[in-house]
């Protein structure tokens, strides 16, 4: 698409919103309009990386020194307050929540948070929450939806942590709960996986009016390695099943599942984690204007819409 | 019967029978007593002996559940694609997997939504079976729950799920995953219409569809002897690597935690269900 | 007031009624009169009882063979239908929630529940709930509210339990948000003394468009035992207290913080629970009837107000 | 000065001097070293020597907080009234003690309402006074928090509440635990004007403001060294007759409870919200 072309809806949009200023109510045709433009800038999949294993992407998701959710915050946010606990149980680590400037404006921001460390995994629970960071995230989200704050979540997780207390304080209810949830709140939200987009512990976070997903992220309903073990029986035969499974962004755009791919610096995003962050602040940006145009009363079921056309089925 | 081969194909309740070898009786595996097969059956599959409860298939559910000659098949004429081409260790592509399926358990899907009266109130019934492929959830599952919550918020009658499920459809990948917000998603309306949710919780009610759907009951019930959690026991153990509690995601460990309202016998599920729907007028 | 000016009331607000069914919004209007004529039902406090100090109306309130909200539920509503847990972290059976039919209608009815003997005191923990009872209450009020029922709360609890447990899990967070949150709920909230009203753990369900208290109840800032041991240094100047801290209804109607005192048969409501129940029913009847007839619009705005103006000082 | 005896006086910050013995030392409770006390007041009632914290009165803790000269008390002109007539075992009426406390406090009330700018922001601060009977909350704080929360709401500019309070005030009886509803009442009204309510708890927070207003804010920040809870040490001591954890009620035990956002320390906490205010435009 030239970029000539871009322009010229740019300059309609704005056209639009002034007459909108003035009292007609286009904010409908405002947002199909954005939303095309959104679509029109193309995923720059770099060829080199288009061409990596499945396999060799999860190891790229998973990478030890990839970018997380608070070094994205600290890239491309100014101020990032952290907001702690779920004034029910306790404090969760794993998962970071709190306000932050961006592009001029106040947002919310969430992310699972893996560990730097042996010592920060400790803490971080290796980026797996249990039930009171879901909690905690739900509070913060709900705050922001109080005072009209977008959203921005960042996935980055193997999943919801399997154990004895979470189960206890009903991790299940927990996830359920903040999907639920998600679809009730007025505000923006953009949703970002960053590197694991790991099975209900990733999606309890990841209902959002657009889903972008990182060039070297995986998204998947259960590990390569949890699916190997069951249906192939052997937790070896991961890479087979990590291709079996279409868990890498092309397919999950082909899906619908994302709405558009993040390009990374050549090799992944831990090469260069600065130009991974502005390739990823641009599009925050573009997809946020796109959304907030949306009047709250049309963006509510836009975005259950959205999840609702979810599925390939036979008729 | 139906002819299979991935069409779908309504559920009539009388003409379905559980598929089962020739033996005349069965072993109870809680009182290791003989028990003649045909008593189990009519017994809604209870041991006449110990009251231990097999496993129910969804029609055999519904006819436990529903007044009568009241149920009516609804479910969206859809069965499961293969969106991903997945075939598994043995070769067997996903979609041979569901056309055995469909000739094992005689059922088109993994859950069957219906129109139903219970003690005479009509309801939109949603019952899975365990039978086909683990009652797991995948697109179809997902539309068909959907469906089923829209018809009743329309209809303004109540919505009631019967979960019997490991969790999400590995075989569709990350679409089975986004089953979970999409049932989510229309949970939404049964709430904006007003419209009660009554989920029921079997053995098992587990992972994606306990971590979704399942948990955003109005009220939530376990049958006795349910198992109830996100995560599997033997997945916690390796994690853990420590015993679990004996009562772990059991019925009782649920009530316990607060996850359900209430524990329900078999034989007074129908019951409790009449009482709860009196309130909703 | 002679029965005769009341018929007449009545049949007033029949015939307004009439009219609001042929589409005039009257229910502001009807809302005044209700009001008034309950206030027409003067407390019929038997002049035996009215003598009773207040120290002997404690010992009543806590009087082992009073009946306690479960006996009130079986004697006044049909086909209770107990629901549990706060979907966090456990059930709470200090706390009884559920639904139930009165008056034709389908209400959700919330209690303190204290043990009528050991076992049952140990499980009920005397009556003193952990938050997970009152996020549970708050958990099936909202229910009612999403389904349009009246909810009546029956009070008689010492206090929320003091101890490490309830502490860790923000006792004092659940209270404040049970008080707030029925401050949003949209159906009719008709809240009950019915015997000890204990602080903290009374308030967090005391939030309603009417409070009433039964004739021997007590309602109370804090134990008299516990004013006795700090303020006068003594906790066996307990009675002193108890006559200090005003704690009886016709002190609390006099300051303006219950509508209605409920009158017991003669001695207290342990020696005929039934005819007890009997005058608490046609009182909840009477004033669910009056409140049920304004708006939800007006109802939660008045809701606030009737609590704002709790206060006496010196200007 | 004001004339006391139960009225109403505004607070003028420069003209309010804490009230104390002739000493020119103090011995440090933590440290236990010699301080020079004029230079703890400098320090913002911070130990020179150890950093430990000393109390704060109303007036101190707004001159830390606020911008200078920025402070207006707005406060209702109201003081307590006796409505119980209630009189302790020395004979003392309520009506003399608060007499007391206005004397020994240079305050009419135990809590300041007032305009103010914090980092040049416009808002509405409330500061409780400990030393006015335990901070406690009857009707006059009540009121004076619902009026700054409703002018708040009306002008639109942030709410800060700084409790320090030991809870309900006994003498005012049933009164004293209405304000619980009260404020929570009209912290509605600050919700639904969108604007934002910031809770900061000092040593000591707890009981009836505890469980009601000071748990209601959008943001919660302990000051380090707080005392957050419902129930008092020695009451749960008593009732469960075991040893409390070291940690119990302190600033770190809410936080890791989940009961506040932060742990600030004193000297921050003026530079923190004014980076909190930033968001909230
Ligand atoms: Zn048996
Ligand atoms: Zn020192």
């Amino acid at each position: 698409m030239s970029d000539h072309v871009i322009e010229e809806l740019q300059k309609q949009i704005e056209r639009l919103k002034e007459l909108s200023r003035n009292g007609l109510d286009l904010s409908e045709e405002i947002a199909r309009l954005e939303a095309k433009l959104a679509a029109l800038h193309p995923p720059q999949v770099p060829p080199v990386a288009a061409e990596l294993d499945d396999w060799e992407r999860v190891k790229l998701a998973r990478h030890p020194q990839r970018p997380y959710a608070l070094d994205y915050i600290k890239l491309l946010m100014e101020d990032f307050y952290e907001l702690h606990g779920d004034r029910l149980y306790g404090d969760d680590a794993a998962i970071v929540a709190g306000l932050a400037r961006f592009d001029g404006e106040t947002v919310v921001v969430v992310g699972t948070q893996k560990g730097r460390d042996a010592a920060d995994n400790v803490r971080r629970n290796f980026g797996m929450p249990h039930p009171e960071g879901y909690r905690k995230a739900l509070r913060v989200m709900k705050l922001a939806d109080r005072f009209g704050f977008p959203i921005l979540t960042l996935l980055d997780t193997p999943g919801a942590y399997p154990g004895i207390g979470a189960e206890e304080r009903n991790i299940g209810g927990a996830l359920a709960q903040n999907i639920y949830e998600m679809f009730h709140l007025r505000v923006p939200i953009i949703v970002t996986i960053i590197g694991e987009g790991g099975s209900g512990g990733a999606i309890a976070l990841g209902v959002g009016d657009r889903v972008l997903m990182c060039e070297n992220a995986i998204y998947s309903v259960i590990t390569p390695e949890g699916c190997a073990a069951i249906l192939f029986r052997d937790a070896k035969k991961a890479p087979q099943a990590a291709r079996a499974l279409k868990l890498t962004a092309p397919h999950l755009l082909k899906l619908g599942v994302i709405d558009e791919i993040i390009p990374e610096p050549p090799g992944g995003a831990h090469l260069d984690p600065a130009r991974a962050a502005q390739a990823l602040g641009e599009a925050w940006q573009r997809h946020l204007r796109a959304v907030r145009s949306i009047a709250p009363e049309r963006l509510v079921p836009m975005r259950a819409e959205r999840f609702r056309a979810l599925g390939v089925f036979e008729e | 019967m139906a002819i299979f081969g991935k069409k779908y194909f309504k559920v009539e309740l009388d003409r379905v029978e559980r598929k089962d070898d020739e033996a005349l009786w069965m072993k109870c595996k809680a009182c290791h007593e003989l028990v003649f097969k045909k008593k189990v059956r009519e017994n809604n599959n209870i041991c006449p002996k110990c009251g231990e409860y097999f496993f129910l298939t969804a029609p055999e559910r519904i006819q436990l559940l529903a007044d009568p000659d009241s149920f009516e098949d609804i479910s969206r004429p859809i069965v499961a694609a293969d969106p991903l081409g997945f075939v598994d260790e043995d070769g067997q592509s996903y979609s041979e997997k569901i056309k055995k399926a469909q000739e094992e358990t005689g059922l088109a899907n993994e859950i069957i939504v219906g129109r139903a009266r219970i003690g005479g109130r009509p309801v939109i019934v949603a019952v899975m079976d365990f039978r086909f492929i683990g009652g797991s959830m995948g697109s179809v599952m997902g539309e068909q729950i959907c469906h089923g919550m829209e018809r009743a918020a329309q209809e303004r009658v109540p919505f009631i799920l019967i979960s019997a499920t490991g969790g999400a459809r590995m075989h569709e990948g990350i679409l089975s995953l986004m089953q979970m917000a999409k049932t989510s998603a229309c949970r939404k309306k049964l709430a904006d219409a007003r419209v009660p949710f009554i989920s029921i919780m079997t053995y098992p009610t587990t992972a994606g569809v306990e971590a979704s759907i399942a948990s955003l009951g109005d009220i939530a019930l376990a049958e006795k002897g349910a198992l109830i959690g996100f995560t599997g026991r033997r997945v916690i153990q390796q994690t853990i690597k420590q015993d679990l509690p004996e009562d772990f995601q059991t019925d009782r460990f649920a009530f316990e935690h607060g996850i359900v309202d209430n524990v329900v016998r078999r034989e007074s599920l129908r019951d409790e269900l009449i009482r709860i729907l009196k309130f909703f007028v």
